[in-house]
Order: C-alpha cells, then structure tokens, then sequence
C-alpha cells in the first residue's frame, strides 16, 4: 500500500477563489492509501516546495499528488523537489485544477466537486505508480553528414572544429553543391567559388572530417547515440589513391557529347572528367553511360594517356560499415522540372533559361567565358525578361504551394549585375510580390530599381512565343490594368526550388518525417527547429525547407551545435516513460513492430520459463533509447503484453474507474 | 443581403470557383488572347466579384468578349478559373428578362456561304437562355 | 465425399512411411458420428481412424500453432477456409510453416447437425453426401435434405472453394464458385433502427454463459494468455456477473480479432447458445473493406492489417455519425 | 474493333470532309465506327455553370447510347470532343449534374459517366497506334506541316487529358507518321476567336492572323486541324496564305484513299 | 424529457493528448473559456495510447460520454499515432452504433495546442449533445436479460 501525501495549492486566488482547497483536502483523506493532507498559498514556491519535500521525509511518504496549475507548468518542478529528499520523481502525479477546473468555472460548489474528482483520479493512478528509471546508452563518438553543399560543409566543419571525427557523404563526384555553380551572392555580390571553395578545401584537409564523395547512404539502422550506416561507394573507375587531378585524360578523352552537369547542361563535358577545375576531391571520374570503352570494349585512350596508372575499368562499387553516434541530413534542392509550364515556352526556345542556368552564362567559369551570350546564336541580348514564382506558389498539382524565397533577392541581383555590366541592356522583372526580408535584402532590391534601372512590372507573364529570333512575352501589368506585350532576346524563369529527390529515401531509412512537399519536418517549428523528430537525427539547409545561403550556414552551424552537444556525452539518458513488453504474455505477432514509428521494437528468439514451462518463443523487445513512449503499440497489442510505463493500462484504468466513480 | 450580394453568390456558386484564392498574379489578362478587345480583363471579374463590384461587370459587355479558350483556367497557378467566373457572370446577364445578347433576327446578315453551323450553335448557346 | 477421404488418408500413409512426416493431424470421429473432433495421427494404424466428409467441419490451423512447434514435420488437412486462418497465423509468427506440410483439401461444404436434427434427423447414425444432397441415416430410417438447406452457417457464406496456401492439392470433385452474398447478414442489422439493433443484440448477447467456446475455438484468439485471464490486465474479473469483463467481453473480443479474423466462422459453430458471433467480426470485415480498401486477412501472409496501417486520407471517425440515422 | 462514333451536325453540313475521311481511314485501319443512334446537336459549346442541366442532355443521350452497346465513343470534331468529354466527367465527378440529368432522363440504368470518350486522334495514336499508320502509309506526305490544336482539344487538361496541354505532341506525333515533317507554331494552342466571328469579327481576324502568320513564317507549307470552325476563322482570316485541312482529309491522302 | 435532461449532469471522460490537445485544453483554461463541469480530462501521451477498453470501462463504470482528443492527423507529436487513433476509433465507433448504442456518446476531435477556443466550443458542444441523450444505460444493459413484457 502507498502512503501518499496531497498538497493542494491555492495558487493564490487562481484556485482558492473558486475552488474551496479545504474541501478537496479533507475529500483527499477519504482516499485510500492518502496519509496526508494540506492545502497551501503556493506550492511551487520555495516554502511551498520545502512543505512537500519536509512531508515527504516526515511521513515517509512513498507517493505525491499535487493539485495544482498543469504539469506543463510544474510537473518538472515537483517531480525534482521529490528527487532531491529521495522520493523517484516519477512517483508525483498533478491534478490540474487551475487550467481545467478553477479558471473555467464560476460556481464553487461545481469546481470544487470537479476539483475533488481530478484529485481522486490523480491519487488512484499514484497508488499503482512505480518507481521508474531513465535507462541510458553509449554514444559514439562520430557524427554523419548526408550532403555535401555548403550546408553540409558548414555542419561538418563545426563538428570537427569541436573535436569529433565526422563523415560526409557526397552522391556527386565533387563536394560544394549548389552553391558551387552560383556566380555572385547577394546581397554583398561576393564572388560564390571565392567564399565556398576554401571551406571546400579546409574541409578536405581537416583531419577529423572523412569525405565520401560520389557515395550515397544506402542503409541506417541504430538509434541516437548509436547508428550503423552502410554507404555505398560508387565505381570511379580511377583509383583515387593514384590518381594526381592532372585532367590530361580529360583532354584525350575522344567522348565530349555528355551534357555537363556542372553547366546545367549548357556545353558537354568528356566521359572521364573532373566535374570543374576546384572540384574536392579533385578527382577524375568516368561516366559508363557515355565512355566508348564501357560501350564498345574499345578506346581506351584514358588508361594509355594516365601515367599515374589510375584508371581501373573493373573498379566495382565499394559497400562501407560505419558507427555514428548523429546523423545531420544536409541533402539540399533542385530546381523543379518545367515540363507542366511550357506556356513559358521553356522547352520549345534555347533562350528561354532558368535563373541557375543564367548564373553559369554569367560564371567565368561558365561555357561561355563569362560574357552574357544567348544560347541560341550566342549573341548579346538586349532585353532581358525575367519571370518570378514560376511553379511557386501555386496550387494546381504540378505547382508547389510554398514560397521559394530565394527567386527575389537572386533576380534582383541578376538584373542588377546584367545592368552594370551591360548598360544597353533592358531588363524586365515580373513580379507579384517582391519579398525582402532579410538583413540589407531591400536596400539592395531598392538599388536595382532605383540605381539600375531594372523595370519591375507587377503582373505574371502569361505566355511567351517565339517569334522571328525574339521571345515575344505576354505579360499583365496589373498597376496599368494592362497586358503588356514585350519582345524579348532572353528569358530567364526563377523556378520554384523543391527538395533534393534523395530526401524522401533518406527520411524513410531514418525514420524521420517529410511534410507534403517532401521537405524534411522539424521537431518543433519554433523551439527545435534543427532537430528531427527522431532522436539523433538534425537537419541542415533546404532540405527542412526554402533558405539562402546566410540562413543556411546559421542552420548548418545551429545543427552542428546540436551534434555537438550529443557527442559531448558519454552517456544518454532515456525518457524512462517508454514501453515495455510482458515475455509471458507476448505472442510475438508482430503487430506492434508495425505501428512503431521509430523502429524501436525488434523481435527476438528467447527461452522463456513459463510457469515451469520452458520453452523458446519469439518476443518483442522495445530498445528504451528509441522509444518515444507514444503508446501506439500498446494498443496495436492483442494479448495486453505491451505496455506504456508511466501511463499504464491499469493506471489509466484506475483513472477513468476514479472519474466515473 | 442585397440583390447584388445575392447575384454575386450565385455567381460563386454556379462558377464553383472562388475568388478569394486569388493572389494578384494577373496570370489570366497575361494569356487572354482576346484582351484587346474587353473593356475588362480577366483579373477584373476575379477582383471585382470578391469586392462585391459585380455591377461594373453587369454593364460591360466584356463578358460576352470571352472566348472561353480556357487558357486563364489552365494557366491560373492558384486554380481560380476566371473563364467561368466570367460565363456565370454571362449567364447572369442573359439569364435577365428579354435580356439575350444574341437576337435570333440578327443572324441572317452574320452568316456567309462557308460558316460552320457550330458557330451558330455555339453563339446561341452563349448569348442566349 | 468417401474418395477424397481414401486418397487422404492413403497419401497421410505414404508420407508417414516415406518418413516426410512424422505425425498427421486430420479429424476422427468423436462420441457421435458426426461430432467430429482433430486429432493427431502417428502412425498407419492409428490413420485408420481417420475420416473426413460432411462432419469435418472443425478449423485445424489453430492446432498448428503447437503442432509446428513440435519436433519434427507435421501433415495438416486444411480446407480453403481453413488455409486462410493458418495464413494469417504465419503472418503473425505463430506458426512454423516449415514444420508443416499442407494438403490442401476440396470441400463440398459442411453440414450443420442441429438444422439436419431439427430436418427430421434424429437419433443420428451417419449420412451420405452425393453434392447435392444429403441422405441422413438415422435409428429410423434415412431421410434425404437438399445438402443447401443444411449447411453450416459458415458454408452458406463460403468465401471461395481456393485454397491460399498448400504444398499439395486433393481435389476430384473440383467445386463451383457460387456467388454468396456473406456480408447480407450486417447489411440487415444495419438497416434497423438504432433501438431494433440493441434489442437484437440485447437479446442475443444476454443468452451467452460465458463458457469461451467461442474464444477457444478461434485462430484469432490464440493468444498466449487472454486478457480477460490475465490478473495483471486490470480487466479480468471473475467474480461478479456486472463487471467490466462481463459486460463487455464481446466487444473486446471482437475488437482484439478485427483485421485479423478471417471469417472461418467457427465462433458461431460452437456457441451453445446459438448467438450469431460471426456477425459482429463481419461487421468489422465490412467497414475495413469500405473505409481503407478490400481486404482479406489470411489471403496472404505479407499485407499489413488495416488497423496496424493507415493512409493520411483516411476517414474521420464522424463519418459514422455523418451516415444519418436518428441522432 | 468497334467504336461508336459521334460525327456532330458540322460534320454533316459544312465539314462533310473531315467527317467522310474519318470513316475511310478508320475503315482501312481496320476499325468500324458505328453512328450513335438518334444522335442530337452537342450545343458547339460547353457551358461551365453547373446549374446548366438541359445543355448536357444531348451529350449524355450519346455517352448512354455508346454505354449501352459497351463501347468507347469515338468524336472527330473538336468542339463535340470537348463538349460530350466534359459532360461526361461532369456525369462521373459530380453529384449535382448526374442526380439532376439522371432524373430527368430516367434511362432504364441511370448513366455514371462509364463511357470512355476518345477523340479520333487518341484513337490513332492509343488504338491504332502510330507506328501502324506508319506501315499503312502508301502517299508519305513530304510537306511541312504546321499543326493547329485550338483550345477545345486541349483545356481544361484535367478533363481533356489529351496531351500536355502547354506542350502537345499528338498531331506533331501524327504528322511525323503520316511522313510530313512537323512545323511547332507557339500559337498552336492559342485561341482562333472561335464563336466570336458571329457577334464580333475583330478578335477572331487578329487571333487567326497572328496563327497562320506564324506558321507561315516558321516555314509551314500547310495547317492542319480537327475543328471546323477553327478552319473557318483561320481560312477566312489567314488571307489564303497556307492551305488549311482537316487532318483526316490528309491522313486519307496519306493512305492513298482520298 | 427535456425538463429532466436539463438537471441531468453526465460524466464525461476527455482523453487528451499530452502535446496538442492537453494544452489546447490548458489554452481554454488560461484564456478562462467557459465549459461545462461535467468534463473531466485524462492526459495521455498520444491519442494512439487510448485502448478502445478504456472507453468501454468508462461507459462500464457510468461515463455517459467519452471524447478523445488529439493533434491534427499530420502534426502528431510522434508523426503517426493519430493515424491510427482515427482508425481505431472510426472501427469502434462504427461497431457500436451497430449494437444499437448512440453514436452521439462517442467522438473524436482533433484539437491543436493553439486551439483553446476550439476545445472549449467543442466540449460544449459535445456536453450539449451527451445532454440531450439522457443518462447512458445501453452499453451496460447490453448483456443483461430485457425484462420480460408481463413483468412490466
């Protein structure tokens, strides 16, 4: 039997107003297993605190129940002042009898019956509750970054400045992203290979970070602190311990057709290449699709030409085994595909582009040299449309409902660099919101109008044909109530940005959430907003959503943080609320492994002894560092042998049997 | 509820589209093809009927101008229809007494040798109860 | 009917002497005739025994679960219906099919003794099944039924004449699918009025004694320990006739089995009472089907059961009150 | 294969060619197309507002007529296409339209929409198939071959589902077949004016100006299209600078049938 | 009837979820929204934790209603739980009603932490519904003999 103490508090006049406290104390001496009973001003304040914890060692008290404000107010505050004199933590219970009896009732008498019964309910759960243990877990002392753009990059520098070894895994040849092909930034115009390329390097050479490039994370099991990841290296053909960077296979290669994928595909590339001159790991790479010797068993100029002796045609795909004890998924944005907005006349026009592909014509490094030329007749344009929110912001189904939120700060400063670089250059830009927000973001919009002279049209093009070599733009100018017609030498359409294909398979290997957009979900969206809702699992850059470059580098350090913290520790401690299995009674059928969101249930052959009977029975086992404590298997179970510590079948039970009593 | 607020109802209602899932892109008056020849565009009769303004729309004859090609429809990233904002906007019109906009007197001088009996039909269909 | 129970029991022989299988579980007669009780054969001789025809009405897969645990093969006789609950028992680990060698067995469909009885059977010493009827032997001579008319429940709602799961077939009088409505039974409890349903269950729920045939008999209900055995799960009470275990104990039941019962409709066979139990695991039949897709436990052993599933467009749970009625 | 078949009243007025070469064609694809009983006018035009009821009536007298023999409902004008196609998805999406039209025509089965309409295009691409008018071609065409969709075979595309609506390739697809080589208008899913040259010739002059013009200027030796009244707009305002066809009259060619 | 009905207090059991609908409630609280005594809160971790058998006891020991509450399908705090809540719910609710038993003592809501007005309109609501139905007898008269028409 408990010897449980109830303390009523009168939170000044929020309860004790409307609830009579002596009257609910003396209702809790009727209670069984109530020992002692007394009502107090405020029990969460420190002489509040010390009543309890002096009653608690007075009476022996094994048992509290507070009647009080919410537990989401006090239940910490109480469950620690037990712990300090003695008493588990997790023998406290809260009646809430502010938020859900005294504030929202006027009549005392109905309050304090309701307040009588919330108490009652409380003292029978105690007299079936237990004394819980958090269980802990090692942690090992890596972490994993999947993605290696700028988010990843930042993440993973952090994590190693701290002093832990970290991995990244690249599926592209070549670290650096997204932000590798950009030409300026805004809104200070630096120069994007010039502020990402020494990061690119640095990260390369740290001797706590592992890059595996041209990999991908093919498998995940484990739990935070301990997580097993199985990556696959992808075949280069080139043994990447000989090979020198030299590019002279490069330039012998005969195969020049394959689209460069560094360009957007603007100029081709050769079979064996190196993805751009400071690709990290600065490494050739064949492509089978379009090497002569993979198609024909012919050719073979790279190997001869290689004097390191580095290429390896039968190279095979390597399968790598390595423990983490995070893992920051950093797996970035593609530009969406246009195939449903050809109004736009995207696929019908070369001079129709995609403001990504703008930024490789205007790259030094660029197919064209860095001189603004159409990719039709390389000419210089003369006028320049731009598009805004073309698949943003929509709701038809080949459009995305969100806000890209980069499109307006690049276009402003594409206009802008077109403009002063080309001052017989018009430029056009159709908006239908410019948005701003940011440090310096409308100074700078404000300087391409007002300094540029870059003409901003509030309206959406509505169609663009060609015409005669020009690009005859259809468009609304909506201040004018006018359709605007202007024939164009170049368009360029800021399509929306979505997650990176690879995020869907990676929030389902992790057992993490993805939204309706397939951007990966935070734990809470103000509170914890680079934490997944999977323990151990942090998110960096666009992959949690549309971000510049800035927000995406404060994320990549805020997720390196987190990691961080993690790692610092030897040891994690488990929320001890987590379910557990019966052996005697689990059938092991399987069906709470099934609703399990986090992976936590595993099931295990075990020689049980049954009432004398031994016998092995496969049986479901919960791993407590994975457990959440949601309690969807306890209810998935048939035979009641999975159960939820802290919320029992038979507290809960005890509760409503209170209630309706 | 006034007259005008009930008509503007019915119009949402027979139309099923809604207007106020319109973000002022101005999209449908971009791609209407036959913008020059409506005293109001497309965007307009969006606007026009969320703001209760249907009167204006009642005594342009723009919305006998819509060719109804649907291209505003198809194009509108918010899927608000402005075509058949503008037919219910139409039928509201015609549907008034002695009110067609198409008289059947009228169609001798309109026609020549080649016309496709659809055109007749259609015209009827829309400028007629 | 007595061929396919010859080739049965001649192949059990041959496996059992071909050292395939190490025991046979099949039906013999029981104190009647016709109350046919499972039973696990060892060796030819004791196969003797063994019969099957109109009378092997009872579900073998449930005995499997300690069958299969046992050393060595066992032989199991399952008819079509019988193949869907031991699929489903493998979906849930509770059985160890490579322990198992199933022949799957044709069936004509069962006969229910006490509407044969009450057809003029009395004093019942056997009977003959030529498919399309019955001829009844009795201590007073024999009577003849059209075998439709004294089908089990069961078998008036057949599922389908396929077994879903065999390592080998006996079939020689191959069986037509007849088109049987199975869920017409809920659709006209569903048609009453809200207080013609309680009083129809009312009526019919207050005849159970509580004797757990139902329980015992189901493949469904093979937990380990109930819960309305065990102490511990704070539901199980046997003392008084008002407790919760009592009052409710069809409603759990039913629920504990929904998604996972397969209609073998064993539950209404044995009731002594005659309650119709098949129609509250139907009812659950029907609406997973409705609400989240057909589905039929036990037609394979991979498919997750729709309560262990979900689809973020499923239904509210007010479509319930949404389907009209009189609140 | 048998295919009920809607020829509609400009068909068998003003545009007697494209609906005889479609019953040729299809004939020498090997297909039959059996005339819709009692078939009525589908009102040119698609009313959108969903208390139109009586305007859909037609449509589904024929949709029922196709369901009832268990077939698909081939149309050749595009106008009657777009008509008969939406109506019929009216009468498979919305409770309002199929109740209201149900109870008004009491057919002995009430019609959900079963039937499947295809245009005559979808017909040659999905039931014939491309690659076999390819074989059957014996007069490969050698021009170059602009080809002009117009509104009604493409939008609304939800409905229509024909082909990308922004982007088509059916009749580019088909021109390839048939040995022409396809000239891409970016006009070629705008708008010819349409019923508007009744009340008001401005629009239909300007708009079928601009589409033949552009055709012209991309190098098109012809137009084709599956719409009567969009040959109408574009002939009479296109100022005789490209022949303008239906594309069954030069798929005939093409089969040597004409 | 409707005399009657109006002192007629029911029990009712809320079963709400610690991270939406709990504060949601704590949110009416703090807002100080009015709602009816007769409603008693249990918090659990998530609606997916609510066994069918508690809301069977509740009705067993004399609730005349029972409602659980939990976050928007989408937003659970443990991303699917409510999933299957709404599953399980929509199972039992349904086979209820088909014992005969009112639907209207049954219901589940989705109410988010940010929707105190909500969870108070909703518990007003559903006071007003449980109300208007009278004192719960059919869930446990289910298995009891009906009294035979003479003994009337």
């Amino acid at each position: 039997m408990q010897k449980i103490g109830v303390f009523i508090c009168w939170c000044g006049s929020n309860i004790a107003a409307t609830v009579d406290v002596k009257k609910v104390a003396e209702a809790a001496l009727r209670e069984p297993g109530v020992v002692f009973s007394a009502d107090y001003q405020y029990m969460c304040s420190e002489s509040g605190q010390r009543l309890m914890k002096d009653t608690i060692k007075e009476k022996g008290l094994t048992g509290v129940v507070v009647c009080s404000c919410s537990p989401r107010m006090h239940e910490a505050t109480f469950r620690k002042a037990a712990e300090s004199c003695g008493l588990n933590p997790y023998m406290v219970e809260i009646a809430n009898i502010r938020e859900h009896c005294s504030w929202i009732h006027k009549d005392i008498e109905e309050a304090t019956e309701k307040a009588v019964i919330l108490m009652r309910a409380a003292v029978a759960k105690v007299n079936l509750n237990q004394s819980l243990t958090a269980g802990k877990s090692d942690v090992v002392k890596r972490a994993l970054v999947i993605g290696g753009g700028i988010a990843g990059i930042q993440t993973a520098l952090d994590i190693a400045e701290a002093g832990y070894e970290v991995d990244i895994v690249e599926k592209k040849p070549t670290i650096g992203g997204k932000m590798a092909e950009l030409d300026k930034t805004f809104p200070t115009l630096d120069c994007s290979a010039c502020i990402l390329t020494p990061k690119m390097v640095d990260a390369a050479a740290h001797e706590k970070i592992k890059i595996y490039a041209y990999s991908e994370v093919e498998k995940v099991s484990g739990f935070v602190g301990n997580f097993t990841a199985t990556i696959r290296k992808k075949a280069r053909y080139v043994n990447e311990n000989l090979c020198t960077g030299c590019g002279l296979c490069t330039e012998k290669c005969p195969s020049r057709k394959a689209p460069n994928e560094f360009n957007e595909g603007l100029n081709t590339r050769s079979a064996i290449y190196i993805p751009f001159a400071q690709a990290v790991p600065k490494l050739a790479v064949i492509d089978p699709a379009a090497c002569i010797h993979f198609k024909t068993g012919k050719c073979g100029l790279c190997e001869k030409t290689c004097d390191a002796k580095a290429i390896d045609y039968n190279q095979k795909d390597e399968l790598i085994e390595r423990r983490y004890g995070a893992i920051v998924v950093a797996t970035g944005f593609n530009v969406i595909k246009l195939d449903n907005f050809e109004e736009y006349g995207y696929a019908a026009n070369p001079d129709v582009i995609t403001s990504l592909e703008l930024e490789r014509l205007m790259n030094a490094a660029g197919p064209t040299g860095g001189t603004l030329l159409r990719p039709s007749d390389k000419t210089h344009p003369k006028k320049i449309v731009f598009v805004q929110c073309v698949g943003s912001r929509g709701q038809r189904p080949c459009d995305k409902p969100y806000c890209s939120k980069i499109c307006c700060m690049y276009t402003a400063k594409h206009s802008m660099l077109i403009r002063e670089k080309y001052p017989d250059t018009e430029v056009y830009v159709f908006y239908i919101d410019v948005r701003t927000p940011g440090k310096n973001f409308e100074e700078f919009y404000r300087r391409a109008v007002e300094q540029y002279g870059v003409h901003y049209i509030k309206g959406q093009v509505g169609k663009v044909a060609e015409n005669e070599g020009k690009l005859r733009v259809y468009g609304s100018d909506l201040l004018l109530n006018e359709q605007v017609v202007i024939d164009a030498d170049l368009v360029v359409l800021a399509a929306a940005i979505e997650p990176d294909e690879s995020a869907k398979k990676i929030a389902t290997m992790l057992t993490t959430s993805i939204d309706t957009n397939n951007f990966l979900t935070e734990a809470h969206p103000k509170l914890r907003p680079v934490e997944s809702a999977t323990a151990g699992i942090f998110l960096s850059g666009v992959c949690q959503g549309p971000k510049d470059i800035p927000e995406t580098v404060a994320q990549a350090s805020a997720a390196a943080v987190k990691v961080v913290g993690l790692l610092a520790k030897d040891q994690i401690t488990c929320n001890p609320c987590v379910a557990r299995s019966d052996e005697l009674l689990c059938n092991g059928c399987s069906a709470c492994e099934k609703v399990c969101p986090y992976g936590a249930i595993s099931y295990m052959d075990k020689e049980v002894n049954d009432h004398g009977k031994r016998e092995v029975r496969r049986l479901a086992y919960v791993n407590e560092a994975v457990c959440q404590g949601c309690g969807a298997c306890t209810v998935a179970c048939p035979s009641g042998a999975m159960d939820l510590k802290g919320f029992t079948n038979k507290q809960i039970m005890a509760e409503v049997d209170a209630i309706c009593r | 509820m006034t007259d005008l607020q009930k008509q503007i109802e019915n119009i949402k209602r027979i139309s099923g589209a809604n207007p106020e899932k319109c973000m002022r892109c101005g999209k449908c008056t971009a791609a209407c093809p036959n913008y020059s020849e409506m005293e109001y565009h497309p965007h307009q009769f969006v606007y026009f009927i969320e703001n209760g303004q249907l009167d204006r729309l009642l005594k342009s004859d723009s919305a006998f101008r819509c060719m109804t090609c649907f291209a505003c429809v198809e194009r509108c990233p918010r899927d608000v229809k402005p075509a058949k904002l503008i037919e219910a906007v139409r039928l509201t019109l015609i549907r008034r007494k002695d009110s067609n906009y198409l008289k059947p007197d009228e169609i001798p001088q309109k026609i020549d040798e080649d016309l496709p009996q659809q055109a007749i039909v259609s015209a009827f269909r829309k400028y007629t109860k | 009917m007595q061929k396919v129970a010859e080739i049965a029991q001649k192949r059990a022989i041959q496996l059992l002497n071909q050292g395939a299988v190490n025991r046979v579980l099949g039906w013999k007669k029981g104190e009647f005739p016709y109350d046919e009780t499972p039973a696990v054969f060892a060796s030819a001789d004791e196969l003797k025994d063994f019969v099957y025809d109109s009378f092997s009405s009872p579900n073998l897969s449930k005995y499997l679960i300690e069958e299969s645990r046992k050393e060595g093969k066992v032989l199991a006789f399952l008819k079509p219906c019988d193949t869907y609950s031991f699929n489903q028992l493998i979906k849930e680990h509770r059985v160890n099919r490579e322990n198992v060698y199933i022949i799957g067995i044709e069936c004509g469909g069962m006969i229910d003794v006490v509407t044969l009885k009450n057809r003029g059977a009395v004093g019942l010493t056997g009977a003959d099944d030529d498919g399309e009827n019955i001829t009844a032997h009795t201590l007073y001579g024999d009577v003849k039924v059209r075998k439709e008319e004294v089908l089990l429940e069961k078998c008036q709602a057949c599922k389908g004449k396929k077994h879903v799961i065999y390592d080998e077939l006996i079939i020689v009088n191959p069986q037509d699918e007849k088109p049987r409505d199975r869920f017409a039974g809920v659709e006209a409890i569903e048609a009453m009025t809200p207080q013609e349903r309680f009083d129809f269950w009312r009526a019919q729920l207050s005849k159970c004694i509580r004797c757990n045939a139902c329980r015992n008999i189901c493949p469904a209900c093979s937990c380990l320990q109930c819960v309305f055995d065990n102490p511990k799960s704070g539901v199980a009470s046997k003392a008084s006739p008002d407790t919760f275990e009592e009052q409710l104990y069809h409603i759990i039941r039913a629920f504990h089995v929904a998604g996972r019962c397969t209609d073998c409709g064993e539950c209404s066979r044995v009731c002594p009472q005659d309650i119709p139990l098949h129609l509250l695991n139907r009812k659950f039949i029907k609406d997973m089907s409705a609400f989240y897709g057909e589905y039929k436990a036990g037609e394979d052993s991979e498919t997750r059961p729709p309560l262990v599933d979900f689809s973020k467009d499923d239904v509210e749970p007010c479509i319930i009150s949404d389907k009209g009625g009189d609140r | 294969m048998k295919y009920s078949y809607y020829p509609g009243c400009t068909l068998k007025t003003k545009a007697k060619d494209l609906d005889l070469y479609a019953r040729k064609c299809a004939e020498a694809l090997g297909a039959e197309l059996e005339e819709v009983d009692e078939w009525q006018c589908c009102g040119g035009v698609y009313t959108t507002a969903q208390d139109e009821i009586a305007t859909k009536l037609s449509s589904v007298r024929a949709l029922t007529c196709a369901r009832d023999r268990g077939q698909a409902l081939v149309t050749v004008c595009s106008a009657c296409h777009n008509v008969i196609k939406r109506v019929n998805n009216d009468m498979a999406e919305s409770e309002y339209v199929r109740t209201r039209v149900n109870n008004y025509m009491q057919p002995e089965n009430p019609y959900k929409g079963e039937t499947k309409v295809i245009h005559y295009l979808e017909f040659l691409r999905d039931e014939v198939g491309f690659d076999n008018i390819k074989k059957a071609v014996v007069n490969p065409v050698k021009r170059r071959i602009a080809a002009y969709y117009g509104c009604l075979l493409l939008r609304p595309g939800s409905v229509m589902a024909m082909d990308n609506p922004e982007n088509p390739k059916i009749l580019e697809n088909f021109i390839t077949a048939i040995g022409g080589t396809p000239v891409v208008s970016p006009y070629r899913n705008e708008c010819c004016g349409a019923y508007l040259t009744l009340t008001d010739s401005a629009a239909p002059e300007k708009r079928s100006g601009l589409i033949v013009d552009s055709c012209e200027k991309k190098g098109a030796e012809m137009i084709i299209t599956a719409c009567p009244l969009c040959l109408y707009n574009l002939k009479k305002n296109g100022g005789d600078k490209l022949p303008i066809v239906y594309f069954t009259e030069i798929l005939a060619e093409a089969l040597g049938i004409k | 009837m409707s005399v009657e009905n109006k002192e007629f207090k029911p029990t009712i059991v809320a079963f709400c979820c610690n991270w939406c609908s709990y504060a949601g409630a704590d949110l009416a609280g703090s807002g100080r929204m009015q709602y009816p005594a007769d409603v008693k809160i249990i918090r659990v971790p998530c609606s997916c934790r609510v066994n069918p058998m508690f809301i069977l006891r509740a009705f067993q020991r004399g609730a005349d209603g029972v409602i659980l509450c939990g976050c928007h399908p989408g937003d659970c705090h443990y991303s699917t739980g409510n999933y299957y809540t709404r599953r399980r719910m929509t199972m039992l609710f349904d086979f209820l009603d088909y014992l005969g038993i009112e639907r209207g003592r049954t219901r589940v809501e989705w109410v988010s932490a940010a929707e105190g007005a909500r969870f108070a309109s909703v518990m007003n609501d559903f006071v007003k519904k449980v109300r208007d139905l009278g004192p719960n007898r059919k869930i446990t008269d289910l298995r009891c003999k009906p009294v035979e028409k003479e003994g009337e």
